[in-house]
């Protein structure tokens, strides 16, 4: 039944082109894109940076001049940490880091609340509820908590089983919306259709109804990306991060634990920054997508 | 004396496409007391031109010319203070989707008394009384007033949208495809009890639906409406008998005809234009079986077959 | 309801701004003392950590004390130096008369007595090394003590007399109640004191979990205004309030605005800058009775190998250490016992790497292994410009790859200094093709794999030392090769153990210390331990507050300090 | 649906998911591989103190015994000992609940009594840029990374402005003297306002976007044409039938996003030492206190789990479709 105002409901992007031209005309979006584009490039910049000089290997660059933090100088444009290591050489490195943990997290959580999802929609019934109710419980448990506490049972210190922690824990989200979508395209003309045509259940999911959920699931896991990067920051700066990997939440760690924070601006500011801009534009994307995704939030009806 | 009379009208939506131009030059009147259908595929713009009258535009609608004239005053000139106190108190609309037209959280007998409330300095017992009259008058219990939508089925639900806008005993009603949503027989009765009550009370109407047959024992007049524009205009008898522009025609060759024999349901080939870039010249013609050069360079303007009988193709000419 | 929303907050807001200008009360003089965390408990038996001891040792004395200035030990609840016979290997303590606890009672034989019988029946974990020795204590009469060893050790005069006594007619009733349980220690120990009875220079008043403790004045202390080095006891402060701070930054705020005079932790580094630009903060720079070292698995190779060790001893640059990750507060250590302890430290063990560049370590390490029959898949080098040219692939003299092996560190959060080590040795050991990984390691992790499971390879931690030397006999004796015994590296050398034994037997000071500077020799040479670091005690506290702070190894935040302290008065 | 049912319904939720919360503490802690002892056992401890834990936690019987001694003793709020504390960890957790209870409820209801009503007004004004702006800044808020952001807090306004505290909960010598139950109560707000202006900003943030969003949802509900159509003046449009559905989702929001909420719960009492069961959680894991750390999660799920209970409450109150 068309709604009053849905008079002229655009029909639902399928090719990527239309999604960009609407991005395109998203303002946010494209900050949130240009933010993004910044740290990329920045994370792909960051192995040059020691091989300009030793003194900028980001973890063991000390330089020989200088023995101790100091405010920005030529040789240092951000400033040295208390072992004379060049902080924006940290920085960079620590796009990486923040990307590498952050998509990774995101893409592996959002794998499985896809595939719960999809499992819990399309085969519905008991599985259904089962799955539904882990997921509505996993939904209320509080998350950071919980990932400390695993953490501290694990004792390991490692960045990546702080990932697959965040990765595990992150999916139920994903799930319900997945499931939801996957409920309404079960019942759409073409899944019985195929159906009829004798598909096996496998087929049709990853035919039929996959391809259509997954722009979805990209959104999604924009979403992920922030929540991985402030939980795996957040565990750094307790201080449970990986303390050999310079993570932007450990490069805050440093400075907490040595007793900069409220002596060297230089130091402090561009971890913690970088740290809210790049998650404010993973979410300004997210958002963007989430308009061109779901047209009903679309300014234009 | 003619109640409304809408002029050239013209409305867009503005959209990041540019654009959609979904009433684009109509004019049609209404007669006090009358009934004027409008007839159309979904997305034809008939809808808008109801918001267009109450001017309830969304956001993005933009009334770009045009005149609305209501008892010889133009709504679209005076202020929204005065437009507010006019919408339901003389013009009231009932909406295609009774399902959501009423907020699911208040009452139902409370959502009609708000009604009468902004409109009526009455007590608050006169209020309640009111609403009483106005859910027997649609033949409904009236202690259900104390229900949510929810506990509604949903021919009551369209009934208590009937009551709420006969609330203010308004000169005009607007009735947007008042029945889309209900299945056939409830359908037969609301239109029934609509029929009666409007001769009832004596007010105008406008019948707004994607179904001509639904309206052809109801309303005295009938427009057609196609992509944005009223493609056809006339008495329901004349518009029935000889239909003029082929869309009408088609669109009478889809239904049963007045007398009930049955006939092969002929739909039409391909799909409304989009309203953005509709096509130049006479916007059916991409559908049109019987189109000519002219068709797709020049617009058709209104061409007079009988006394209220108009129609907009270069074939009649 | 925004307007009440706005209300309510702008009325939250004078109000809290009204109180925060609140005067502070009565007149007192109050030392404000900042911790970093609460005590965990005031029981003397179980309390093992700084906190508790900030607060505890203000309530119970020992017998004898230590010389805040030499460390010669000095009579204190005693009267008069220990009378010890060797014959019969008995010693005659005599106690002074008039000192009260502080309810009133008066102190007397019977309270030493039954607190040794307490340590020695109950075994106390933390007390009973210094007391497994002890025969029989008996009070001869109210003020004089008879102490029985069974062997004669040293520590005896060192430890075993500076032991907190503690009000037998408090304990007496918590003992008996102990002893009625399935085990009495587990009792004894989680006893929860919550007003202790002392006899000490404070009194224990109040304690508010998680925000403060309050002690005041004891009005009939022992020990005021007897002379020590010159300088009168007081206390001359009506009452100490330890306040407690999570974060160094929020207690260092809290001192520069005069809500606390004095943090009573070692600071780091980083801090030091902005407070030296106060005027009103003085900062103090005290060595530290403590090593960071680093320690093998003797049971694996190649740790086995003295020639491996050495070779990593090399590697390891302490002064890098010590001028980048101390930021010079603190210094490389090259022996067991501390440069701080002045008479117990050797000055001249051998000083492996010392004052050798890059270059020169990486070449001496590569000679030792070389003459030790180590292969290389990939021969480190040394080219022109005197940078190491990695090598790779470190093979045993038995034709083995040396494993990939593991540096357990403590977390960052624990010790920010020793997780750092951690990750700088690894990379040094790399670029000889050593394969070391730094592993952050739980602390109770650790302690597990090293002490009771022998299930490691290195690790990085520290100690906390007294100012004998004894723990080096405990570190390093063969005997302490038992699960949960302090020899976790499974070092055995049977002459190590008889110069061990000597030293602790040895009653002569002098002769003592030789033993004691020949053991420091050996342990270095050995290398089972490699001692990284010992830190400084960088202490801050306020001078237009307080003055008289006595500066000690560890710090200034000593018993001393507190006795003595005065308010300032500005001339 | 019956309230009451529905009540029990979420209430029995609640129990299941508490269960499967000490189950999963106890695989974490029990089962994983190492030393289940070292996880509930002082490594410092007396050989003869270790043994009666393990008697006392029957981790000399097999597993299955052991998870039932465990379900026991958690129900009956026997959690331990605590490693670092020398009490019964029910009791450390207990004294900082509340501390908790007072800082994130007081920092959800201010929030959403300032949020809802600036997403509402920001929902109706879309396009401005006002609205622009707000959402703006709301996102960098919601994005932000609370330590940071708690710290440079304290930087201003405690450090270079002196207007509050640096951290804790109260000033110990207003609280060992003889001051008034009123100057105490005030002490604790002043040290309450800026973890409280801090948590209340972040939620706020969440909770105007929320409302915005809702809201315009809201607002292309047929009943919102109906109500214009009505002739009924904007505010009441607005207030009363926008709003009002608009809440629904919200609130159904708000139940789900406590538990995300709590994390910045965590890290802004560890940047305020407020001593609530989320620092003690922090510091808990921190000392290896694993008694202690399993208690303060628990709780604190409980708490979260409970706050959803109240939240699921209001929402079936704000729902007619529920409550009969």
């Amino acid at each position: 039944m068309p709604k009053l105002n849905s008079i002229h409901a655009m029909n639902r992007i399928q090719s990527l082109k239309n999604g960009w031209n609407l991005f395109r005309k998203d303002k946010l979006g494209l900050l949130g894109l240009s933010i993004l584009l910044f740290f990329i490039l920045m994370a792909l910049f960051a192995p040059l940076m020691p091989r300009l000089n030793s003194i900028y290997k980001p973890m063991t660059g000390f330089d020989p001049e200088v023995s101790g933090s100091f405010p920005p100088s030529k040789t240092h444009l951000l400033g040295t940490d208390y072992l004379g290591r060049d902080i924006l050489s940290q920085l960079m490195k620590g796009a990486q880091i923040a990307l590498a943990v952050g998509l990774t997290a995101a893409f592996t959580s959002v794998l499985i609340g896809t595939v719960i999802g999809l499992i819990s929609g399309y085969f519905g019934r008991l599985t259904d509820t089962i799955l539904m109710r882990i997921t509505d419980i996993m939904l209320t448990l509080p998350g950071l908590p919980l990932i400390i506490v695993i953490a501290s049972a694990i004792g390991k210190q490692s960045v990546w089983i702080i990932v697959i922690i965040i990765a595990i824990l992150g999916w139920p989200s994903t799930a319900r919306v997945i499931r939801a979508q996957t409920l309404s395209l079960r019942e759409r003309p073409f899944i019985e259709a195929a159906k009829v045509a004798g598909a096996s259940s496998p087929r049709i999911i990853f035919r039929h109804i996959t391809p259509n959920i997954l722009p979805l699931s990209f959104l999604y896991m924009t979403f992920g990306v922030t929540g991985a990067i402030l939980a795996e920051a957040g565990l750094s700066f307790i201080g449970l991060g990986d303390p050999s990997i310079v993570s932007w939440g450990m490069m805050l760690q440093w400075c907490f634990t040595t007793g900069y924070t409220f002596r060297a601006p230089y130091w402090v500011f561009p971890p913690g920054l970088c740290l809210s801009l790049l998650t404010f534009a993973f979410y300004l994307i997210g958002r963007a997508l989430d308009e061109i995704i779901n047209p009903r939030l679309r300014e234009t009806k | 004396m003619k109640l409304l009379e809408v002029q050239n009208l013209k409305m867009y939506y503005q959209t990041s496409q540019g654009y959609v131009k979904a009433v684009d030059d109509i004019s049609f009147q209404v007669e006090k007391g009358e009934t004027v259908g409008l007839v159309g595929e979904s997305g034809c713009g008939k809808t808008s031109v109801a918001i267009s009258i109450l001017r309830l535009l969304p956001s993005n609608g933009r009334i770009l010319g045009g005149r609305i004239l209501f008892k010889g005053e133009d709504l679209l000139e005076k202020e929204e203070a005065k437009m507010r106190k006019l919408r339901w108190q003389s013009i009231s609309i009932i909406f295609q989707a009774a399902m959501n037209a009423l907020n699911p959280v208040y009452r139902v007998g409370e959502q009609i008394a708000e009604a009468i409330r902004v409109h009526q300095a009455l007590g608050r017992r006169e209020v309640k009384e009111r609403v009483r009259e106005l859910y027997q008058l649609v033949g409904m219990d009236p202690c259900r007033g104390r229900d949510y939508p929810h506990q509604y089925s949903g021919g009551m639900k369209q009934r208590a949208i009937i009551a709420m806008a006969l609330a203010c005993n308004p000169e005009l009603v607007i009735a947007d495809e008042p029945t889309t949503a209900l299945d056939v027989i409830v359908q037969d009765q609301i239109m029934e009890e609509l029929s009666k009550l409007q001769r009832q009370l004596g007010m105008a109407m406008i019948y707004i639906s994607h179904d001509i047959s639904i309206l052809a024992e109801t309303c005295n007049r009938m427009g057609i409406m196609y992509a944005g524009k009223l493609i056809e205009y006339g008495e329901t008898a004349s518009l029935f008998r000889e239909p003029l522009h082929p869309y009408t025609q088609s669109l009478l060759a889809s239904y049963p005809n007045l007398k009930g024999e049955k006939r092969k349901l002929s739909s039409i080939q391909g799909e409304p234009p989009g309203l953005i870039h509709p096509p130049p010249g006479c916007r059916f013609h991409p559908r049109c079986s019987r189109k000519k050069t002219i068709c797709e360079k020049e617009e058709p303007g209104y061409r007079k077959i009988e006394d209220n009988h108009w129609a907009a193709c270069h074939l009649l000419s | 309801m925004k307007k009440i929303v706005f209300s309510l907050l702008i009325l939250f807001l004078t109000l809290t701004m009204a109180c925060a200008k609140k005067e502070r009360g009565e007149v007192r003089v109050t030392l404000n003392i900042g911790m970093q965390d609460e005590p965990k408990q005031l029981n003397p038996f179980k309390a093992s950590d700084v906190w508790s001891w900030h607060i505890i040792g203000f309530l119970y004395e020992s017998l004898y004390t230590r010389n805040p200035e030499t460390f010669e030990i000095i009579p204190w609840l005693a009267e008069g130096e220990p009378e010890y016979d060797e014959e019969t290997r008995t010693c005659i303590v005599h106690l002074r008369k008039g000192v009260k606890w502080e309810d009133g009672t008066p102190f007397t034989a019977q309270d030493v007595v039954f607190t040794a019988q307490v340590l020695i029946d109950f075994k106390i974990p933390r007390y009973i090394s210094d007391w497994d020795f002890i025969k029989r204590v008996e009070a001869m009469d109210d003020y004089t003590l008879r102490f029985t060893l069974k062997e004669p050790f040293v520590i005896f005069f060192t430890s075993t007399l500076m032991s907190l006594i503690v009000p037998r007619h408090i304990w007496e009733p918590i003992i008996e109640e102990a002893n009625k349980t399935e085990n009495p220690l587990a009792t004894l120990l989680d006893y929860e004191i919550t007003a202790p009875v002392g006899m000490g220079p404070f009194r224990f008043v109040q304690w508010r979990k998680g925000s403060y403790v309050k002690l005041v004045r004891n009005p009939d202390y022992f020990a005021t205004g007897r002379e020590v080095k010159g300088r009168k006891v007081g206390p001359f402060i009506d009452e100490i309030l330890f306040k407690i701070y999570r974060t160094t930054d929020t207690a260092i705020l809290a001192l520069q605005k005069g809500e606390i005079d004095y943090i009573w932790w070692a600071i780091q580094p980083g801090f030091i800058g902005s407070l030296m630009r106060d005027e009103s903060i003085e900062i103090t720079n005290n060595p530290e009775n403590g090593l960071r070292y680093l320690a093998f698995n003797l049971r694996r190779e190649p740790f086995n190998d003295i020639n491996f060790r050495q070779a990593v001893a090399y590697l390891i640059d302490k002064q890098f250490i010590q001028t980048r990750v101390l930021q010079n507060y603190g210094q490389a250590l090259y022996s067991i016992v501390p440069p701080g302890n002045k008479f117990w430290f050797n000055p001249d063990t051998p000083k492996y790497g010392k004052e050798m560049s890059r270059a020169e370590r990486v070449r001496k390490a590569i000679e030792i292994l070389k003459e030790a029959g180590y292969r290389w898949n990939k021969r480190p080098a040394i080219n022109d410009e005197g940078e190491v040219i990695r090598g790779e692939g470190l093979i045993m003299p038995n034709g083995q790859p040396v494993p990939l092996f593991t540096i357990l560190t403590p977390p960052a959060d624990y010790d920010p200094l020793r997780s750092m080590c951690g990750m700088l040795i690894q990379e040094w050991l790399r670029e000889i093709g050593i394969p070391a990984t730094s592993t952050p390691t739980s602390f109770g992790d650790i302690v597990n794999k090293v002490n009771t499971e022998w299930n490691f390879d290195t690790y990085l931690l520290g100690w906390k030392l007294g100012i004998d030397p004894d723990h080096m006999r405990t570190f390093f004796h063969s005997k302490e090769v038992v699960r949960d015994g302090y020899n976790s590296m499974g070092y055995i050398n049977r002459e190590f153990d008889k110069l061990a034994d000597a030293s602790a037997r040895e009653m002569d000071e002098e002769k003592r210390r030789e033993i004691i500077f020949k053991m420091q020799e050996f342990i270095v040479e050995e290398a089972p331990y490699i001692p990284l670091f010992t830190s400084a005690q960088v202490e801050a506290h306020r001078k237009d507050r307080f003055t008289g702070w006595v500066n000690q190894l560890d710090g200034i935040g000593n018993g001393w300090s507190f006795l003595f302290l005065q308010p300032y008065e500005p001339r | 649906m019956n309230l009451a049912k529905f009540i029990l319904g979420r209430s029995l939720q609640i129990a299941l998911a508490l269960f499967i919360i000490m189950t999963l503490l106890f695989v974490l802690f029990r089962v994983m591989p190492g030393d289940p002892a070292s996880m509930i056992m002082d490594p410092k401890m007396p050989p003869e103190a270790k043994e009666l834990i393990r008697h006392q936690f029957g981790l000399d019987k097999p597993l299955l015994l052991q998870y039932w001694y465990y379900l026991k003793n958690t129900l009956r709020g026997n959690f331990g000992r605590s490693f670092y504390y020398p009490e019964p960890v029910f009791e450390i957790v207990m004294r900082k609940l509340p501390n908790t209870i007072l800082l994130f409820t007081t920092a959800v209801i201010l929030s959403y009594s300032l949020g809802l009503p600036l997403g509402k007004a920001i929902a109706w004004k879309r396009g401005t840029r006002l609205e622009v702006g707000a959402t703006t800044v709301g996102l960098f808020f919601y994005t932000i990374f609370i330590p940071w952001f708690g710290l440079i807090m304290i930087w201003v306004f405690s450090y270079k402005l002196g207007w509050f505290p640096i951290g804790g909960m109260l000033t110990p010598e207003i609280w060992s003297g003889q001051a008034t139950s009123l100057e105490k109560l005030l002490d604790i707000l002043y040290h309450l306002a800026l973890p409280l202006f801090v948590l209340t900003l972040l939620f706020f943030a969440g909770s105007m976007l929320l409302m915005r969003n809702s809201m315009l949802e809201t607002l292309r509900e047929d009943y919102i044409v109906t109500a214009r159509a009505k002739g009924l003046p904007e505010k009441i449009v607005r207030d009363r039938h926008a709003a009002r559905n608009a809440m629904l989702p919200v609130v159904t929001a708000l139940s789900l996003s406590l538990a995300f909420s709590m994390n910045g719960g965590v890290l802004t009492e560890t940047v305020f030492s407020w001593p609530g069961l989320g620092r003690t959680l922090v510091e808990a894991v921190l000392n290896h206190d694993y008694p202690l750390a399993q208690a303060a999660f628990l709780l604190l799920s409980a708490f979260v789990l409970f706050a959803n209970l109240v939240a699921d409450i209001l929402y079936a109150y704000l729902d007619p479709r529920i409550k009969y």
